[in-house]
């Protein structure tokens, strides 16, 4: 039995990588359905109410907003760096890039709760007990604005805590793992990081961008 | 026979028939099918059963004549199924022009309904038999369902929405009312009965009940009470729509669409005004949600409809 | 290491797209800023799924996950405006 | 007695204790671990339906509660879609046959297997702890606004525990999606699939698309009850019908979730002692996946009167027709697979004869639901569960009793009783029939369902239907009794007594660890049952070609 194979399933590792592959993507489409429910209750909010949910837009930070899509779409590059490093062999880089890639996502978390905390102090946050201060047109529609926003956002959120508890496990367990099953894994982590990368693509111009 | 049995339920409204045409064609058509493919099974397991000196040759993995013919048989059942069943379902959506309209509002957990003279009913509902009356369906709370059985007839009824549901009755009686839809805790306890009375009797039952105002009145009441009046009154200084024979009218909207004031957009102009704003006019209307609740919403519809000219376009306007 | 310089140069394609969506919002193109930030965030998610997740090389099973997605993706959002 | 040691060459001897169990990543053992829980909820929903059928045995609600009531259906509901039948078939026998049925060693991923029943675990005794605080009691539908503002149950509890259970369903979808890829034994086409591969397929399509909708619409529901985002709740701008769309947007896939592995199952089941190959086989395949697709398209039947508007109601209605036709292709195949047959009448067939007859007629009541102006009247009656109990419990549960009686040997090595076995699955069928048709009378006599209390005059199909209830309790008791009894005592089973033709029966009984001590290679198509030496039970068809 091939010794480099994880799974007994498998007697080529060439064979239990294609597997490995597709088994991510097609959780990548689960995930993906995911999103995309929440994001048709939006659609339809949106298309409902489009004048509030646009005031109700502006009140994000725009600069903070666009500052975190540059990091994370630095995070998805480094994330890829690891995985060409890796692929040939130079370790070390492969390793400072992944550590790169969690920083940054570590980064990400740190603005988004500087966007959240003034977010509470302006009163525009769903948090239990705490009342809704909101001074422009249509209060209720903009406080179901705020709600979604809320609600998706953190979802990202938790998809990336994930992806740096992944990638802080690995780098933990990194000397002890071979250097196939290195592979294997930052393959892997690589995918959904860059997955979660591509939501907030969408994410970003669907709650930042209504009409500017 | 039926030794106090029911194995039918009453047919009590003009549709009933139709809709049992359609039920005993299907049940004899599915009781045939069943009865033929189970004799066949059963004709298979005795005559084939292993020992048995049946003839086995020339048996065949597959036929696709056969494979073909079955399928495209059952597709064609199908198709006159499907079609049957939605045509005559679309007759809920085209009421006859002269109808009673009654308001109906579910909460938990009861049905309370207004005749357009104002008398009040609680889970109890009558009506003429012979004319057509819509139930304009409104919910407090949580989606309830409008059930008769005798009349073949279901709707629920949603939170901020209307819905619509009618019939005629067809025979005098006393049938049941069931909320379909479940709705909490004493979901089973609401419902009553829907008296169905000749015309004559219904007249004289409405007399009876007291002249409460009338849903219209009411509504009108309400439209001075919550200042509507000072907008869109003659005498405003606010620049604001007239309101007369709106119900059913196209309204052309700032965003160069037209929409049809059905209740739908009534509803919203009153809840979300901004939503849809009517060309010309500034988005100065204030939203009235949270101020109105369900059954006052009832009362201001019946008003604003009341305000049509006549009642031509009423019927496009319903669904 | 031409293969990195690929990847840079994905990543400035990335912000520069970035730059655009940002951009073209400060501008009133009427319902076209919608559509313009839409079309932006597509090529960008397909940017990253061809060049950094490797989709065009990884054979078909990958390339099938995701027309599977996408063919029930339109199915949940247009069968559901429909039904409105 | 004979109770020796089984030869440490079969999977079951490989360590015993409970560590060997629970750490095993062996997809034979896990199905076990499977198994054993489905079986205790199983039980647990069913005595929920026994307690329901006694309180309707009288009109008024005398032995419980309006709110006990509630919770008890709702419960029922919850336990028996989500903690039984949607994992049932595939994460039982579909765990264990998956691999042996394609000449694999193994899932693809042996770990995610086990990750997955602890996964399935954590959620199901989540939301299962909810009944220690007070219970649910929003029905399995958790329509809005009722779940949202108004009941007053656990929801969020039994919504995460839901929730949690769509993610080992999602694995296993994964698992068996790639393992059918990648694992196939040398020359086995997927034309040459058994049908039971071709519906785990399927199945594992619907559950991976279809269950995170499901779990983002549980999540918006935990949500609003949390953080008052307006989400369902029109005061706030949000809109109640659009959870029901979210949620049969799931919800009816998973029936073919629920239906699909028995179909799979009876179609192993009806050639094998028909001693003939599946009738049509490509057309049975091939409607599989045309169930598992056009599945998606037709969810709007269940909102039919609920508000959506009619044109939608009439593209669902002739959607739902269409997805009908593969269902029909399948049982027409699958009766005329028995002809020109040598057919014996051993439980699994019993039971697979009896899954034809009450899955047809649940599938034809489903027709009537279909068509809109029936549908007014019917909807939300009994006349609906009926029909869904015809196809889930007279069709899935009793495809899962013919597979359970069928690899039964192959799984423990022992045969079961057979003269126990079909006294069981008559009393099963004549039960069921007795509990669930008074109620397809009753559904037309507008009955409404999840009713607490009813008027007397429907008074005496509820007593028929209660009566049936016990029998229909006696039938499935009877299983969980001689089937034990034969883990210990029960007849050895040769390597395959059926003399099947599938590559799980070429293996011993029970399969070594890794299934197979020479890897197969695969020659034929399935069902090859004309082949010359089949009689004896030793040949094995695979093996003699190069
Ligand atoms: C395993 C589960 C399962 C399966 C397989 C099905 C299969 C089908 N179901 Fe069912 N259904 C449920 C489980 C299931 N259902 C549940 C749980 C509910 C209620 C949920 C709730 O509200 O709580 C429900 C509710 C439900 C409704 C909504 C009722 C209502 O609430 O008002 C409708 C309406 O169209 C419907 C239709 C169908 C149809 C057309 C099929 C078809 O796929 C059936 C196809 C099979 C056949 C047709 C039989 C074989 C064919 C022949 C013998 C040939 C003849 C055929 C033709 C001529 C076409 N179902
Ligand atoms: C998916 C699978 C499934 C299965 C297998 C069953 C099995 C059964 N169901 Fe259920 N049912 C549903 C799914 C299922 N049901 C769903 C989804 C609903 C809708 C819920 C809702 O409205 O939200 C429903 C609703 C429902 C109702 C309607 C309630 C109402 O609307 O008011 C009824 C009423 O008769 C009923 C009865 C039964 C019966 C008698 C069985 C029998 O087949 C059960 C047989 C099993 C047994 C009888 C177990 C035997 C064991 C014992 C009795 C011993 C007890 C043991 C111990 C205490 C250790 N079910
Ligand atoms: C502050 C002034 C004001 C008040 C108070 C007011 N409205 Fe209006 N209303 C307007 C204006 C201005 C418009 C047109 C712009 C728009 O469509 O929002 C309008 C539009 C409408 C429309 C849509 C008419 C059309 O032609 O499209 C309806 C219906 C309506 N109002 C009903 C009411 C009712 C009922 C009330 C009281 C409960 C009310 N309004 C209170 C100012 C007012
Ligand atoms: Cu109201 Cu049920
Ligand atoms: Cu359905």
């Amino acid at each position: 039995m091939g010794a480099s194979t994880e799974s007994v399933a498998f007697d080529k590792p060439a064979r239990e990588q294609a597997a490995d592959t597709f088994a991510m993507w097609i959780f990548i489409g689960s995930e993906a359905m995911l999103f995309g429910a929440i994001l048709l209750v939006f659609l339809i909010a949106r298309i409902s109410y489009g004048p509030a949910f646009a005031a109700a837009s502006h009140h994000l930070s725009l600069p903070l907003g666009t500052l975190n899509t540059v990091v994370l779409i630095t995070s998805s590059f480094s994330m890829a760096l690891a995985h060409l490093f890796g692929n040939r062999g130079r370790w070390r880089a492969s390793t400072w890039s992944l550590a790169a890639t969690a920083l940054l996502g570590l980064v990400f978390l740190g603005i988004k709760a500087a966007e959240y905390t003034m977010e509470f102090r302006e009163g525009i946050a769903p948090v239990l007990g705490v009342p809704f201060t909101y001074d422009g047109p249509d209060p209720v529609h903009a406080e179901f604005f705020f709600g979604l926003y809320f609600a998706m956002a953190s979802l990202h959120a938790v998809h990336l805590i994930g992806g740096i508890v992944v990638i802080a496990g690995m780098l933990v367990m990194w000397s002890s793992a071979t250097q196939s099953s290195r592979l294997r894994r930052v393959r892997a982590i690589g995918l959904y990081w860059h997955f979660v990368d591509i939501v907030w693509v969408f994410l970003f111009p669907i709650l930042y961008l209504i009409n500017r | 026979m039926s030794f106090g049995i029911p194995f039918t339920p009453p047919e009590a409204s003009s549709i009933a028939g139709s809709v049992d045409l359609l039920f005993y064609t299907l049940l004899a058509f599915t009781a045939l099918l069943g009865v033929f493919l189970t004799s066949l099974v059963i004709f298979y397991a005795v005559k084939y059963r292993a020992g048995s000196s049946a003839d086995r040759t020339g048996e065949r993995a597959r036929s696709l004549p056969l494979e073909v013919t079955w399928t495209v048989a059952s597709l064609l059942i199908a198709f006159v199924i499907f079609g049957w069943g939605a045509a005559l379902f679309m007759r809920r959506e085209h009421p006859p022009l002269e109808a009673l309209e009654i308001a109906g509002l579910g909460k938990q957990w009861m049905w309370e309904f207004r005749h357009p003279g104002g008398q009040r009913e609680i889970n109890e509902l009558h009506v003429p038999v012979g004319k057509a009356v819509i139930v304009s369906l409104a919910s407090q709370d949580v989606i309830h369902s409008f059930f008769v059985p005798a009349f073949r007839v279901k709707q629920d009824a949603v939170p901020g929405r209307t819905t619509h549901v009618w019939f005629i009755a067809s025979e005098p009686g006393r049938y049941r009312l069931f909320c379909a839809q479940y709705c909490g805790t004493q979901h089973s306890e609401m419902g009553g009965f829907v008296t169905a009375m000749p015309p004559e009797a219904y007249a004289a039952w409405l007399g009876n009940q007291g002249q409460g105002e009338t849903l219209v009145a009411d509504g009108e009441k309400l439209f001075g009470a919550l200042g509507c009046s000072g907008c869109h009154g003659n005498s405003s200084k606010v620049r604001a729509p007239d309101l007369t024979g709106i119900f059913g009218r196209p309204v052309a909207l700032d965003n160069q669409q037209t929409v049809i004031a059905d209740d739908r957009y009534l509803r919203d102009s009153i809840l979300n005004p901004k939503k849809e704003i009517a060309a010309g006019y500034e988005p100065v209307m204030p939203s009235f949600d949270g101020l109105v609740d369900e059954g006052e919403m009832q009362m201001l519809l019946a008003y604003l409809k009341s305000l049509s000219a006549r009642d031509t376009t009423k019927s496009e306007a319903i669904h | 290491m031409s293969d990195i310089r690929k990847l840079t140069f994905v990543y400035l394609v990335l912000l520069a797209l970035l730059a655009l969506t940002v951009g073209s919002s400060s501008f009133d193109l009427g319902g076209f800023n919608s559509a313009l930030n839409l079309v932006i965030a597509a090529a960008k998610a397909a940017i990253i799924a061809t060049m950094f997740m490797q989709l065009s090389s990884g054979g078909i099973l990958p390339r099938l996950a995701v027309a599977a997605t996408g063919l029930w993706l339109a199915i949940l959002f247009g069968l559901t405006l429909i039904g409105r | 007695m004979n109770t020796e040691a089984l030869s440490s060459s079969s999977y079951l001897g490989e360590g015993a204790g409970p560590a060997a169990w629970l750490l095993t990543t062996d997809h034979k053992r896990v199905a076990w671990l499977y198994l054993i829980s489905l079986t205790a909820f199983f039980f647990l929903g069913g005595a929920m339906a026994v307690l329901m059928r006694i309180e309707l045995a009288t009109p008024a609600g005398d032995l419980v509660s309006d709110d006990v009531y509630n919770r008890l259906f709702s419960l029922h509901g919850i336990i028996m879609v989500w903690f039984f039948l949607v994992p049932s078939i595939p994460a039982t026998l579909g765990n264990f046959l998956l691999p042996l049925m394609i000449g694999a060693r193994d899932l693809a991923f042996p770990r995610l297997n086990l990750a997955s029943w602890y996964v399935f675990m954590l959620g199901s005794l989540f939301a299962l702890a909810s009944v220690v605080f007070g219970g649910v009691d929003t029905g399995w539908t958790f329509y809005t606004p009722l779940s949202t503002l108004y009941a007053n149950g656990f929801v969020s509890m039994a919504a995460l525990g839901v929730f949690t259970v769509g993610f080992s369903t999602i694995m296993t979808g994964i698992n068996f999606i790639v393992t059918i890829h990648t694992l196939r034994a040398p020359g086995l086409t997927w034309f040459r699939l058994p049908i039971f591969v071709w519906t785990m397929y399927a199945t594992a399509l619907v559950m991976v698309l279809a269950t995170p909708v499901l779990a983002a619409s549980l999540i918006l529901i935990v949500l609003e009850r949390m953080f008052g985002i307006g989400i369902f709740n029109p005061a706030l701008g949000g809109d109640p019908l659009l959870f029901q769309h979210l949620f049969w947007f799931y919800s009816h896939p998973a029936v073919y979730i629920m239906i699909l592995p028995g179909m799979g199952v009876v179609s192993e089941v009806l050639p094998c002692f028909s001693r003939r190959p599946l009738f049509g086989y490509k057309a049975v395949a091939l409607s599989s996946m045309a169930i598992a697709v056009f599945g998606f398209l037709v969810w709007g039947h269940h909102m039919f009167v609920s508000g959506q508007s009619a044109y939608a109601g009439v593209l669902f209605s002739f959607l739902s027709f269409c997805v009908a036709i593969p269902s029909a292709i399948k049982v027409f195949n699958w009766s005329l697979t028995l002809r020109k047959g040598e057919i014996t009448f051993e439980t699994p067939m019993l039971y697979a004869l009896f899954f034809l007859a009450l899955f047809t007629f649940g599938g034809l009541a489903g027709l009537f639901l279909a068509a809109l102006a029936i549908d007014v009247h019917v909807h939300d009656t009994y006349f609906v569960v009926a029909h869904f109990h015809y196809i889930m419990v007279g069709g899935m549960v009793t495809a899962y009793m013919a597979g359970l009686h069928f690899w039964w040997p192959k799984m423990t090595g022992r045969m079961y009783p057979e003269t126990w076995g079909r006294i069981a699955a008559t009393v099963t069928f004549l039960g069921f029939n007795l509990t669930f048709f008074p109620q397809f009378v009753l559904g037309f006599l507008g009955m409404p369902r999840r009713y607490h209390t009813y008027p007397p005059e429907f008074q005496f199909w509820h007593i028929l239907s209660s009566a049936g209830a016990v029998v229909l309790a006696i039938g499935y008791l009877m299983p969980l009794f001689y089937l034990g009894w034969s883990l210990f005592r029960g007849a050895r089973a040769p390597a395959n007594p059926w003399r099947a033709t599938g590559l799980e029966w070429q293996t011993a009984s029970p399969p070594p660890p890794h299934n197979f001590d020479a890897m197969p290679k695969v020659s034929r198509p399935a069902y090859d049952y004309a082949m010359k030496g089949l009689q004896h039970e030793k040949f094995s068809p695979h093996k003699d070609e190069a």
